[in-house]
């Protein structure tokens, strides 16, 4: 581990050094393992934030929710991390022109690593941002590449537009013709948010892919622990989030099981 | 100093090392393949595999609880069709022995799940699962009164010739009397232990996290009742056991087989640690030489004398 | 808005908040005096007590787990007269209910301990202790059976006229079963649970780590367990259920609460935390505001509807 | 926490600040809770080394042994420890005047505070301290008091005597007389040891107190997990280590049951 660095309430940029991860695709996540104790006993999974093949250095962008992470913040620099990765399907680059990239809260954290990738495929990029408040957001300037517009959103209106950032959303789609908006909507943040982008994007006849979240064991699809339901040719299916996922075509994926 | 042998045959189940994947924790052994290759294991237990395909339960399927983890995936599997036609050809060729964990919901579909794998070479033995916490019908209902374990086990052996192993619930007050039952059925080993009945609430949603409500806990919480079940069945049983449950670092292992265990088997660790089982093997290895066993059986249920 | 209603009722056991001390974890409560108040507990349940005064296991008594601990101390206690003549008077100035554990090695002995305490007023209850698993004789024997736990506890029953809980074993394949038979014969309440049967081995000595071979295994590890206990059996019985087994935080009695028992018990936990009675009484009170209860009565078994 | 830093193979010296102890003996210990998951679960025992009640500053020596060291060495200044004590029975201060303080590995570490205070109260205070190697002993100058009189043994030789901390004992009382060697020896160390220890002493008639070890839960008195047969006047009675020791007087303790 390199270092770590506050970036929000409760969010912290985490940097490790010397990691072989190998082609990344935007989306897939690596599992880590936070301590040689068991408890906590699993691993947990993290989107890349970014990754430096040259230097073999990885950034996860994290938020403190319970026992692992609060652990991963206090961790001294110089600690070893043992990541397992990368794993898991990413978001689908090719064929994009416009992309619209739509993040909720620590939702934005593989969004960042999508966004530089797609901007350096030449590919029109912008990205929706929203928090609860700016203290929930990392810097204004914190960006995935120069040439990618940010527009934020919050609740409480401290900074950029006021309210969520699906409501962001709607208007943006409403208010721009299709041919500026985007031919792909890529989303990722609560699974509530993540049902509200996936009816927007559908209104708009405009493809999405969403980043889900479950409770991960071994994170490579051995266990059948961390299925969603999604709707498949064959009616509805339990797929593996680690495996299959976590990237899905939005409008097949069940929302309200 | 020669290496000591720490190859292990059970039935005719032959390993060239003691430490097995328990079942529905290495998936049809596919999945850990980029991670840490098969040939790691003295054997592959796939999957708890049912007549027809399942679905399994619906998510949440895991909760995470203190030094364990509790699992609801209710046998989501392809059926056994599919294990025949799509994993047993492609695990066959690895030269790791395979065994297949069997569920099913009543006598009959057992005896048509060993009938199957009666005639399929690359099975080297089956695992009669009587102790899924997680599936309403079936399994644990066998496996928790002695007399119905015991038929259920003699009709099983009746059709299947190779090795039988029998997979016990520890969520009983007579262990010692079901194993013992099991092994005049004919079992030629006993597998413990499966996952001890354990649930968690949502406290914020005022109710169970998993949707069964109850699911089965696994990992390093449960090595202490695993190793006593071990323990006390190895003194009444004469048939071969495999120990499993919690099992998380080479010391753990060893513990198995010190308690009685001929062959170990490890489930949830391997998702923390993929790398598991050349550490055991290289721990065993290595605890050997210290002692100066020879060969593993030498070890088994030292810790008796 | 007011604070809500946390006093507890069982039997005519009445506490001023729900959080008991589980027995054997806090001694006679003169132990953890200059840390902790007694009287931030509920009631205070005293260390098993036979009719003979006990020395209690060889060591060591005690081994670490992973989240768990496994102690075999064998009901070491000065015996029921020496409880009566030094310790009684002194708890019973606390104004803190106190429950003494009872443990004998044949009903004639449950029934004569039983009787001494019927003459005792500081002595608002007493827990029949069936359930130790680290005694040869008695205890565990009568709380593995339906019918024999009927029995003694309808023995009991006739000789105490103040509230008699009863302690369950929750290493039984028929736990509501056996609860049912204790309800049915008189108890006023039932506790659950007692520890786990458990082992570690001492890979270098060869041997077990506790001289008795198995011990009970308690703490965090076995929460999942011993809720699971507690919701299958509420969901048959009415009397009161007190829930215990790893509770560790206020989040985890509040699980015991919502599961259906109407109060709960620590044991290990207090180890690691002494001030954990404050902790949980704080915790279900801003639960409650935060819920909207305003007794607890109403939160007890929520997550079943 | 305070700072932590290496003091011999596997050793460290750990400084707390801010611990309100008020009095403390020496030979009690102070009960230590290592991380707020649950593996480890329990709290861990640790002599007092030293302790000074103006700065409270608590001062812990020990070595790395499992799980709980193995986490403590790794703690970053700054950490809050949460520390209970000081708990049980220490040594016998009093009526001594020429005391002999014999240490065994770690056994050193409850050893310096009591060097420290008997010298304070003007007795003549002499230490014998062996490792297996030099590499086990702190520096050849790191010393309870100026003027407590240091005796190293190494199993090697590496330095000081060449032998076991127990051979060197059994010559330092043979050579010289009753009078200047002392009239209570002190010990702390493995089982073995002090069971040698004792014997030794017996044999000299000299009064022997001894610090013991064993696991423990509750660490007050509660849950007798931590008992030690001690022949007593109603015969052997198990007594608790943690309240009625840990510091015994040697000869009522059975050290081959
Ligand atoms: C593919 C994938 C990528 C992820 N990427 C990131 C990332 O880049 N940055 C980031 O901060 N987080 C990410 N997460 C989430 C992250 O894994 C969890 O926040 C982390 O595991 C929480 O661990 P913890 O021990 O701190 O919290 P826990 O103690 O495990 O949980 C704290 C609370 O959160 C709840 N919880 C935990 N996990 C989930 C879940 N999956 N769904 C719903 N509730 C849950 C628990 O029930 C509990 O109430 C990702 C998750 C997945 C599956
Ligand atoms: C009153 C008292 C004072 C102590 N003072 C000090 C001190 O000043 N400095 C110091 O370094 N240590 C001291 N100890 C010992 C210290 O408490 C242990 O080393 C520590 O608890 C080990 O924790 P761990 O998790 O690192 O090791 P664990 O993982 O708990 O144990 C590692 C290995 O040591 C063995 N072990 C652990 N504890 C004991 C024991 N008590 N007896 C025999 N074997 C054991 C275990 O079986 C295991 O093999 C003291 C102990 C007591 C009872
Ligand atoms: C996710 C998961 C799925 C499991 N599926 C099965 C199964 O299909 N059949 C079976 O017999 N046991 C199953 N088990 C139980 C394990 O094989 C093993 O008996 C148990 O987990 C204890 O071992 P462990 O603590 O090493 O995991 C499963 C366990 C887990 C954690
Ligand atoms: C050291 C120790 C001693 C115990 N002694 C008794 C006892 O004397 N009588 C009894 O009924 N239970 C006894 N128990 C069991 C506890 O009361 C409790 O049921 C069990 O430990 C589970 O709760 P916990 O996980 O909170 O510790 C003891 C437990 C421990 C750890
Ligand atoms: S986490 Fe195991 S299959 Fe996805
Ligand atoms: S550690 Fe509990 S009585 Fe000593």
């Amino acid at each position: 581990m390199k270092s770590i660095d506050p970036t929000a309430r409760d969010c912290y940029l985490l940097e490790i050094e010397g990691v072989e991860l190998g082609p990344v695709i935007p989306g897939q996540f690596v599992h880590l393992r936070v301590l040689p104790a068991t408890d906590p006993f699993l691993r947990r999974p993290f989107s890349v934030h970014s990754y430096d093949t040259g230097n073999r250095l990885l950034s996860l962008l994290f938020q403190e929710r319970g026992k692992a992470t609060g652990i991963l913040k206090e961790l001294k620099p110089g600690t070893a991390i043992d990541v397992m990765g990368p794993l898991g399907n990413g978001f689908t680059l090719n064929g994009v022109a416009r992309a619209l990239l739509v993040g909720g809260g620590i939702g934005i954290a593989p969004l960042y690593y999508l966004g530089r990738r797609l901007r350096e495929a030449g590919v029109e990029t912008r990205m929706l941002a929203g928090g609860a408040t700016s203290l929930d957001l990392p810097a204004e300037n914190y960006k995935p590449h120069p040439e990618v517009q940010i527009l934020w959103s919050t609740e409480d209106g401290s900074r950029g537009y006021r309210g969520t950032v699906v409501a962001m959303l709607k208007e943006h789609l409403l208010k721009n013709p299709r041919e500026e908006t985007a031919d792909m909507i890529y989303s990722c943040g609560p699974t509530a948010m993540l049902s509200e982008v996936v009816k927007t994007a559908s209104n708009h006849r405009i493809p999405v892919e969403v980043s889900l979240e479950a409770v991960f064991a071994c994170g490579v699809g051995a266990c059948l622990g961390c299925v969603h339901p999604v709707n498949a040719r064959e009616g509805t299916r339990y797929l593996r989030v680690c495996k299959e996922g976590p990237v899905f075509n939005g409008k097949e994926v069940i929302f309200d099981a | 100093m020669p290496d000591p042998v720490i190859s292990v045959k059970i039935g005719d189940l032959q390993m060239k090392n003691p430490v097995m994947t328990a079942s529905g924790c290495y998936g049809y052994g596919e999945e850990y393949q980029d991670i840490v290759p098969l040939e790691a294991w003295g054997a592959v237990v796939v999957k708890g595999t049912t007549c027809a395909p399942r679905e399994g339960n619906p998510p949440p399927r895991l909760v995470e609880t203190p030094s364990g983890l509790i699992n609801s995936v209710g046998l989501h599997n392809p059926g056994i069709e599919t294990v025949i036609e799509r994993e047993l050809p492609r695990l066959g060729e690895k030269g790791v022995p395979v065994v297949v964990n069997l569920a099913g919901e009543s006598e009959e579909e057992y005896i048509y799940l060993a009938r199957r794998l009666e005639e399929r070479a690359e099975v080297e033995a089956v695992e009669l699962n009587i102790s899924c916490p997680n599936v309403k019908k079936g399994g644990i209902a066998f496996g928790s009164d002695a007399v119905s374990a015991g038929k259920l086990v003699a009709k099983v052996r009746e059709n299947f010739s190779r090795t039988l192993l029998v997979k016990l619930t520890p969520n009983v007050g007579n262990l010692p009397e079901i194993a013992g039952a099991v092994e005049k059925a004919g079992a030629d080993a006993l597998s413990l232990i499966n996952t001890l009945r354990a649930m968690v609430i949502d406290i914020h949603a005022q109710k169970p996290v998993l949707p069964a409500g109850t699911g089965g806990l696994s990992g390093p919480a449960i090595k202490p009742v695993a190793l006593r079940a071990v323990w006390e069945v190895t003194a009444s049983v004469n048939v071969p056991v495999v120990g499993m449950g919690g099992i998380f670092t080479p010391e753990d292992a060893i513990e198995f087989i010190l308690a009685g265990a001929n062959a170990v088997a490890v489930g949830s660790a391997i998702f923390v640690n993929p790398r598991i089982p050349a550490e055991i093997v290289e721990g065993i290895n290595s605890y050997m030489k210290q002692k100066g066993y020879e060969n593993i059986g030498e070890m088994v249920g030292a810790a008796r004398q």
